[in-house]
Parts: structure tokens; sequence; C-alpha cells
């Protein structure tokens, strides 16, 4: 197996997750002998302090969902997302902005 | 779309078989002058499409109909793969020529070549009037 | 081997493509329509086959060369199989087969559906011209054929988004096709020829005894700027995100799994083959970096289901390129290996969004939700779907994504290898955003009727997750897959010598 | 000569002016034709020599039976046929690209690229 330094035998490696995996449900099965679960109407629902929300209003919404990391990333959220406006002549404009690009990268390469 | 006026309708009605010859010698003498079955067919289509034009798509279709023209599209289609094909069944290649070749300048030569222009004929022509009747059912669904 | 292989690949699909409309006028006269999805269905299974017979051949090294009506190689056209042509013909088979099976029931709502199988056909055999071909024009036609119908497929529904997607990638695409063509054009102006093997010996030639013409890098720009529109590398990939949100599920799978790939080998085959330049593998890699980056931190913020694919999409394409930017056996190995794989789940991903769509009507992330209740096979083959593309072990993912790590690494690119690594834990963590709004929380009142998927839809499913699996269990299957195309990248002059020597 | 290629780069610049500043789908796929048929004429005059015949061994040519006389005289027939599978080629794209605009002006109310573009982002 040409897989570089290290070892990585993937049959093992799968062994030992579908064994983690089993001792994990064995783990879960005998707490539930223990400790059985009695779900009820208001243990299913999202906690808000009392408050009763539809599951639309708990959804999380989509676009919101990382956004530490669009923190992180906000120049790139700032400046090439809104780049994408869906306009035909700016996606042309861009197909000869990287053809001009890849021709100079080209030229640099081959010279 | 109604048609033009009579001038148009009658020339349009004298000239269509003219233009329908000219097409078929095209397509029929590929193998021998400038031409062959993609000009042959474009003139064939333009011998319908004139109709078209100057009698409405009524008077088109009652030569040749939307489902006879896809059907003469996928026929073409059908005989230049078959033709293809024979090579392999009969010769060692795809595309090899099957048929004798006759004698150099006449229009029963050049062996297989006149049976792919007849297919490329029909394919263009009968392509390009799809093409034109699936515009202009666009256009009428638009009416509606 | 079945006698006359090559050429048969491509004249199966065409001859059926030509055929469909006449079967499904006969089908429709004796009542059954679905004869005329069979009828494809057979047809994609009979190529697979066709081309799986030439499989041992092939590896035993040789290069099957077939010469369409007996002509030479330099003077006629010629189809010319190596291990890439092989291992690219064999994911499209494989990939067109799958979705025959899953078109069956996922488009029985639409109608002028013997146009959509003419069309489905003619792309699978325009993709076939394309990896078969071993002449650069005969290659630009059928790259035509795939684009055309494509673009048609794209705008099938006739609706406004997928007519607008479709105007879209219709006139990029078309553009690129041009570029392709103008290259082709002054390649002949410059050479003389278009047969691939006998340009490459002689452009080489040129290259050892004089100057490099100035024409040389403008050529290659026109073709890596043409197949890069098609394998949508940024800035070139402006297209993509809009076509697969559009088109009908079953082609943006066939999209992702068949033309992207096709593109990949295009550009292999023309940059590697026909110009033998390792030199631009920097480039390569930087743009592959580029697409990597610009895909995934887009796929973070999507609404829709099938557009975050779309750009998880693009992203997977820049670790192509940069696996094969590398230039090294490895990386190759490593790019072709993750082109295999992202076939395998790109499509299956595609195929769960669809089942999605079939069942509920929208993939917008936000109208979904605690669907893994409704569907617990798709949600599952999802999530191996998704597991794979990020590269968790022990799915195929991993397998090929470790390949390229290690390529990099040992063509002393740590910082490459290191964002790499970075952007495949954000794969994961879109796909994770991706999973948890569609089948896991609360499920919204008008969901609660929603089915399983019909079991024809779930058997190609099930297939591909089956590969994912296997794949990543026993990679050295996958990189034995492999292991005759990354030979047939590096061996120009075999194929030259075999090609020419045909004659 | 020359003035061949002159003018196939000129209908390129044309086609390429025409897709980036053009305000109108139609207009735009106009600009794409042009941009073709210039490589066309490119194509056509990469062949073509001076004083040349046909590329067809017939009439005349024929009664000599000299081929080397007549691959002497006769222009390159290959950038012809390429030529010709191009043209059918683009006739396909022109026809599906104008019944897609004309599906853009039913569905938008308009051929402007810069209204049309509901997908985005």
């Amino acid at each position: 197996m040409e897989f570089g330094p290290g070892i990585w035998g993937p049959i093992v490696a799968t062994a030992v997750m579908l064994l983690g995996v089993a001792i994990g449900y064995l783990l879960l099965s005998i707490s539930r002998r223990y400790m059985v679960p009695k779900p009820s109407v208001e243990k299913l629902r999202t906690y808000a302090c009392g408050e009763v929300l539809e599951p639309e209003e708990v959804h999380v919404e989509s676009e919101q969902f990382y956004s530490p990391i669009r923190r992180v990333f906000k120049p790139f959220y700032r400046f090439v997302r809104p780049a994408h406006t869906g306009i035909l002549s700016t996606y042309l404009l861009w197909v000869f902005v990287g053809f001009i690009m890849i021709l100079i990268a080209i030229v640099v390469a081959l010279r | 779309m109604a048609g033009m006026t009579v001038i148009v309708r009658t020339i349009s009605r004298l000239l269509f078989p003219f233009l329908f010859l000219f097409g078929a010698y095209i397509v029929v003498h590929g193998q021998l002058t400038p031409g062959g079955g993609f000009q042959g067919g474009v003139v064939l289509a333009a011998a319908v499409i004139l109709l078209l034009l100057a009698y409405g798509i009524e008077g088109a279709q009652a030569k040749v109909n939307a489902l006879q023209a896809e059907l003469a599209e996928s026929l073409g289609g059908l005989i230049l793969v078959w033709m293809g094909l024979m090579g392999t069944i009969v010769g060692i290649a795809f595309f090899q020529n099957v048929l004798p070749f006759g004698s150099l300048g006449h229009v029963l030569s050049a062996g297989s070549l006149p049976v792919f222009n007849f297919g490329v004929g029909i394919k263009v022509a009968a392509g390009l009037l799809t093409i034109f009747y699936a515009i202009l059912r666009i256009q009428g669904e638009e009416e509606k | 081997m079945i006698a006359h292989a090559p050429i048969l690949a491509i004249v199966v699909p065409l001859f059926a493509a030509f055929l469909t409309p006449v079967v499904s006028i006969v089908a429709k006269r004796f009542g059954v329509e679905r004869a005329r999805d069979w009828f494809v269905v057979g047809a994609a299974i009979l190529m697979l086959l066709i081309v799986a017979s030439m499989v041992p051949a092939v590896w035993r090294g040789e290069v099957l060369v077939y010469k369409l009506g007996g002509w030479s190689p330099p003077w006629g056209i010629n189809l010319a199989v190596d291990g890439l042509n092989l291992l690219v013909a064999l994911i499209i088979a494989s990939v067109v087969s799958l979705i025959a099976i899953y078109s069956v029931v996922y488009m029985e709502r639409d109608n002028g559906l013997e146009k959509y199988y003419t069309l489905l056909m003619l792309v699978t055999a325009g993709c076939m011209g394309v990896t078969l071909t071993g002449d650069v024009f005969n290659l630009f036609v059928f790259f035509e054929i795939m684009s055309i119908s494509s673009y048609a497929l794209v705008a099938f529904r006739r609706n406004w988004d997928s007519v607008e997607a479709g105007i879209k990638y219709m006139i990029i695409g078309s553009l690129g096709t041009s570029f392709i063509l103008l290259s082709i054009a002054l390649m002949y102006g410059l050479v003389g020829s278009l047969n691939i093997a006998d340009l490459a010996g002689k452009i080489a030639t040129i290259k050892a005894t004089q100057p490099l013409p100035m024409i040389v890098p403008l050529m290659l720009t026109l073709f890596v700027v043409g197949f890069g529109i098609k394998i949508a590398m940024v800035p070139l990939h402006a297209w993509l995100p809009d076509a697969y949100q559009a088109a009908p599920s079953a082609i943006s799978a066939l999209l992702s799994g068949a033309t992207a790939t096709v593109g990949v080998y295009a550009m292999l085959r023309v940059s590697y083959m026909l110009f033998g330049a390792l030199a631009i593998g920097t480039m390569f890699i930087i743009l592959g970096l580029v697409t990597m980056v610009v895909g995934g931190l887009m796929a973070l913020v999507q609404r829709d289901l099938k557009r975050l694919l779309a750009y998880s999409s693009i992203s997977q394409m820049g670790y192509i390129l940069l696996g094969v930017g590398f230039g090294t056996a490895m990386g190759i190995q490593g790019g072709l290996f993750h082109l295999l794989n992202n076939a395998i789940y790109k499509v299956l991903l595609f195929m769960c969004a669809g089942a999605i769509v079939y069942r509920v009507g929208t993939s917008n992330l936000d109208e979904l939700g605690g669907l893994g209740k409704n569907m617990p096979i798709t949600a599952t083959l999802f999530v191996v779907g998704a597991l794979a593309i990020s590269g968790v072990p022990p799915l195929n993912g991993f397998a090929s994504k470790w390949t390229i790590y290690v390529a990099g690494m040992e063509a002393g690119q740590p910082i490459c290898t290191a964002i790499a690594v970075v952007m495949s834990a954000l794969t994961l963590a879109y796909f994770l955003k991706a999973i948890n709004l569609m089948f896991l929380g609360q499920r919204p009142e008008h969901l609660r009727e929603v089915k399983e998927a019909p079991p024809l839809m779930l058997f190609p499913m099930l297939m591909l997750a089956a590969f994912c699996v296997v794949f990543g269990i026993l990679p050295g299957l996958g990189i034995d897959l492999v292991r005759p195309a990354q030979s047939a990248v590096m061996n120009q002059l075999g194929y030259i010598g075999s090609v020419m020597g045909a004659g | 000569m020359s003035l061949n290629y002159i003018i196939a780069m000129l209908l390129f610049t044309l086609g390429i002016y025409c897709l980036l500043f053009k305000r109108n789908i139609v207009k735009m796929v106009i600009g794409l034709q042009v941009l073709t048929n210039g490589l066309h004429l490119f194509l056509i005059s990469l062949g073509y020599r001076e004083g040349g015949i046909a590329p067809i061994l017939a009439g005349e040519m024929l009664g000599r039976g000299a081929t080397a006389e007549f691959a002497a005289a006769a222009v390159d027939p290959v950038p012809q046929a390429l030529v010709l599978t191009s043209i059918v080629i683009n006739v396909c794209t022109m026809a599906l690209a104008l019944s897609l605009a004309i599906y853009i002006y039913r569905h938008y109310g308009t051929l402007n690229p810069f209204q049309i573009r509901r997908l985005r982002g």
C-alpha cells in the first residue's frame, strides 16, 4: 500500500471503529436498562424558558449557521461573495480576466 | 401568422418544386461537385420554410408535419449510424466502404458516400425544419 | 475484448439516441410507455459491458488503436484507448447506467420524456467520444455534442430558473468551446495535423529544435480555459451553481459525474500529452487551491441544498487539480483516484437531493427538517456520501485525499497540503450543516406525510454507497484501478509510439 | 491574403465586444455567432492558397490523371471540412440559444442580462 510514511491499515482501522461503535452501543443499552427514557411532549420540545415554539420557529436559519466562520473570513464574504451577481455579463468578464491571468501564468512558466 | 400576399404565395408555390429539385440535386451529386448532404439538406429545408413563410405554419405542415420531420430526422441519423456499422459487419472497420466504387465521375460511384450524403441530407433538412417548428410552437403557446 | 469495442462504445449510445423517438412512438401506440425508459437503461448497460470488455487488454499495457474506415493514424481519424481513457470511460458508463435507472422513476412526472432520453444518450455519446477519440478535432465535435445536449438538459423543465441557468451556461460554455476551436485552428496552422499522437510528436520536435513559437502558450491557454469552463475552475465557475441548482437532479448528477470528469480528462490529455507541460503544474496547483477555497467558502453559506452541492463540487475539482498539478506519480494517482471517488459520491449526493426533491418538492434548506424519521434510508445514504466527500475514514474520500496530501508533502508543498486539509474540515462543516437542517431537528407540520423514496431510486444510490464503502475499506482496489491511468499519463512516448506504429 | 487574417481578428474582437458590453441576450448570441464566424474565416484562410482550385478530382484534372499536379494546385480540404462541421454545430447552438431567449422573455419580460439574475450568491 503506497500511503507514505506512517501506518494506515484500512481494514484494521475499520474494525477498530466498528468495535468502538459496538462498545458505545453496548454502554448505551446497559444504561437504558437502568434509566428507561420516559419521553413526554415537554421533554421533546426545544427548551425556551417555558415558551412554546413551533418547529418552524426552532429551525436554524441556513445562511447564519456558521456565523463565527463567516466572521473569520470576513473579507471573502464582503468582496468575493457579492461578486457572484448572477449577471451574465459579469461572468463573461470573469472568463476574460481568467483567460488573461492564465495566459500570463503560462507565458511565465514556459519561458 | 396567416401568411402573406397573393404575389408571395404564388411565387413561392411556383418556386417550391424547383428549390426542392435543386436541393435534391446537391444531395445526390455530393460526391462529384462542391456541396453534399449538409448543403443540399439546407436547401431542402429552405424550400419548406419558404412555404412556411408564405402560407403560415399550416401550409408548411400540410407538406411535412412536425411528427414526420422528427421521424425523418431519426431516420437520417439511423441511416448514418447503420452505414457505419455495415463497415464493421462486412469490412474490418467502422465507416469502411462497403459498396462497389463504380466509375469515377458518375452519379452512382464512390461506394458508400452517396448513401452517407443521403442520410445527412435527410437529417439536416428534417432537423432544420424541426428547429423552425419548435420555435414557432413556442410563439404559438405565447399567443394563447 | 469484443471486436470493434472502442467504436461500439460510442455508437451504442448514439444509435440509442436516434432510436429513442421511434421506440417512444411505437411504445405509446402499444400502451407501454415504460418500454422507452428500459430501452435506454438497456443501451446504457450494454455500453458499460462493451467498455468493461476492453479492460483486460488495456491493463496489460496495450494501447488499443481503432482506425475509422481503415485509414492509418496521421491521415484518418482513429480512436486510441489507453489506461487514462479507459478509467474515464468506465466512470462515465457506470454513472450513466445508474442515472438512467434513477431517471425511470425520478422523471416520470415530466412530459416530453422521449426528448429527455434522447438528450441523455447524446450527452453520453459525446462524453464517450471525447474520451475515446485520438483526434483533436473529433474531440472538439464530441465536446460540442456533449455541451449542447447538456445545455438543453439543464433547461429541460423550461421554468424560470432552469431557463435562466440554461442561457448562462450556454453562452459561457459556447465561448469556451469557441476558444477550443481557435486553439485547434492555431495548432493546425502551426503543425498541420489533427491527430493527437502526431501533434504531440511534432510539437515535441519543434520544442527541441527551435525556440518556442510565441503561439504555443496562447494555444495552451485557450485549451486550459476552454476545458476549465467545463470543469468549473475559479474564476470560470460562475455558470455551475446556477446550472446544478436549476437542472433536474438526475442531470445535476450527470453533469458532475460525467461531463466534469470528461473535462478533467481532456485537460489532462491536452496539457500533458500534447504539450508535455509539467512546467504549468504550479499554475494548476494555484488554480486548484483557489478553486478549493472559493468553492468551500461559498458552499458554507448556501440556502439551497443543490446549490450547496454545486459549490462543493467546485471545491472537489480543486483537489483534483491540486493532485494533478503536483505532477509526481503519486500526485497524479491521487488526483485520478479523487476523480473516480468524486464521481461516485457526488452522483450519490445529487441522487439523495433528487429523492428529497421528488418527495418534498423543494430543496430549500430552510423549508426542510426532521426528515430522518420519514426517509431513513435516504438519510443514511446521504450521511455516507457526506462523510465520504469530507474525507472521513474509512470511506473512499479519505483514501484519495490522503494520497493527495502525501503527494503534496513529498513534492515539498506543505503549505498547499495544509490548506487542503483545512478545506477538507470545512467540507465536513457544511455537510454537517446540511445534514442537520434536513434530517435532524424538529419536523415542520407540512412534512409529516413524506414517504421514503421509491425502491427504484434507492437502488442506484445503494450501489454508489456500497462503492464508497468498498473503496474506503480496500483502497488498494481503487489504486489498482487508477494505476494504469496514472502510468498512461506519464507514458507520453508510449502512446505516440503505439498510435503512430499502428499504421 | 493577410487581409483575411485581419478581418478574422476584427470579427473575433467584435464578437468579444458584443459579449461583454451588449445588454441584450439576443445581441450576445449574435456576438457569439460573429465570433465563431471570425474563427471560420481564420480556419478557411489557413487552407487557402493563391490561385488554388477546388479539392475535387473532377473535370479537366480528371482527364490528365496527374495526381501530383492536382495535389500541388488544390487548396487544403481539411479546414473546409472542419468549418462545415463547425457551422453545423453553430446552427444547433444558435437555435437552442434563440429558443431559450424566447422562454427567457416569457418568464422575465426582458432580455437584459442585468435583470435576469434571480439565481445568484
